[in-house]
């Protein structure tokens, strides 16, 4: 329980809030917000996809979540960073992933959301299942 | 005789085929390592992944890591979040 | 009068909305969404700021943000681009700029978004007047 | 003799302190360059702007662009948007 962090973590099996993380980000002293918002894609490598399956070891990628956010609060002028992931079953469009970044100068955010996105891509324990019409993979398994 | 607790996950887990199972090796001193073999020979579909990332106790460790009683150990195939 | 336009320009007096822009960016094509929103910071060089002041050239100014999204959409693989921009006097912590780009991958979505905010900066014709509790200052004016 | 409409913003506006106001040259070739010297002439203080960009009907310009009557002149000091 963290009062007043300057982190706001989040795994959730049900919509993920753009305006909650933007508003958890924004404070007076921070000139720029940057956002990446990832969503469900409707075709990869040409294959079309009907859904996607995220499942994550909670406990673990909680724990990479908070190591990426502190890494970005110690690497770049940061004011407050939000990471929030969606578990379950995701239709097209839906919103995987939701970071947030502030500082007062808009290259530190977005060098710092950057970095935070493509680190959660690489650390975090989440795994994604794409579904298509006639069968389904885990995405990146094999080489 | 070390028993640990086998979490998978993603393909780890349609390979091993159970979210969660005890684990027991016959040593006294028992490294990831040792795990990793075991868990080849036992399931070598395993041995196709694009890679195998071991943690104990939510942690990455490397093969050198020795384990004891009661860890989790966690089987994580290549992340694909975002 | 563009219809299905890959582009959404707008000056407004009015506050802008984040979600207005994320939902005409979003796709079912489009994997990654980045957004720069740039909000009144209340300090600048140590002093106060109790409000910001923005006019614009309304017709060049829409001209150049145009210029703009047609810079990314030809540079970057992108799909949509959202560029909305606030005039009139705005409160501390209020949104000044709102920028979003959607892209099937995220790298381009980041470059291209940074290399608009930049260049709006740059050339679109607005001005910002800093108001202090002892005085006002255009922003930038004097060397 | 070329007669335009100049527009004045930020802080452009005031020192000329009008928004909008004609302006009248006397010869038959005028140039945007003609048109900054004559200002710079009549309001010494642009002079001290950290630059001033001169528009004409909405686009940038340079100072060897020949203006027409009616044109529309637009001041402009350093931007500050975002």
């Amino acid at each position: 329980m963290e009062v007043r962090s300057n982190k706001d973590i989040h795994i959730r099996s049900i919509a993920l809030d753009e305006a909650e993380c933007r508003e958890f980000v924004c404070l007076p002293e921070a000139g720029g917000v940057v956002l990446f918002i990832g969503t469900v894609r409707n075709h990869t490598e040409g294959r079309e996809v009907v859904r996607l399956e995220f499942e994550s070891r909670e406990s673990m990628a909680l724990k990479e979540m908070h190591k990426i956010a502190d890494k970005v609060c110690g690497q770049w002028p940061i004011h407050k960073v939000a990471i929030h992931h969606r578990v379950g079953s995701l239709d097209i469009g839906e919103v995987a992933v939701i970071i947030a970044v502030s500082a007062a100068h808009r290259k530190a955010a977005f060098e710092a959301c950057m970095y935070a996105i493509n680190t959660l891509k690489e650390t975090v324990p989440i795994w994604k299942k794409e579904i298509f019409s006639d069968g389904e993979v885990w995405v990146a398994a094999h080489p | 005789m070390v028993t640990v607790n086998l979490y998978s996950y993603g393909i780890a887990r349609d390979i091993v085929n159970e979210r969660k199972m005890p684990l027991t090796l016959e040593a006294d001193i028992v490294t990831v390592g040792d795990i990793r073999l075991h868990l080849y020979d036992k399931y070598p579909r395993l041995k196709s992944l694009a890679s195998l990332a071991i943690g104990v106790n939510d942690e990455y460790v490397n093969d050198d890591t020795i384990v004891t009683d009661q860890d989790e150990i966690i089987l994580i195939p290549p992340v694909s979040g975002g």
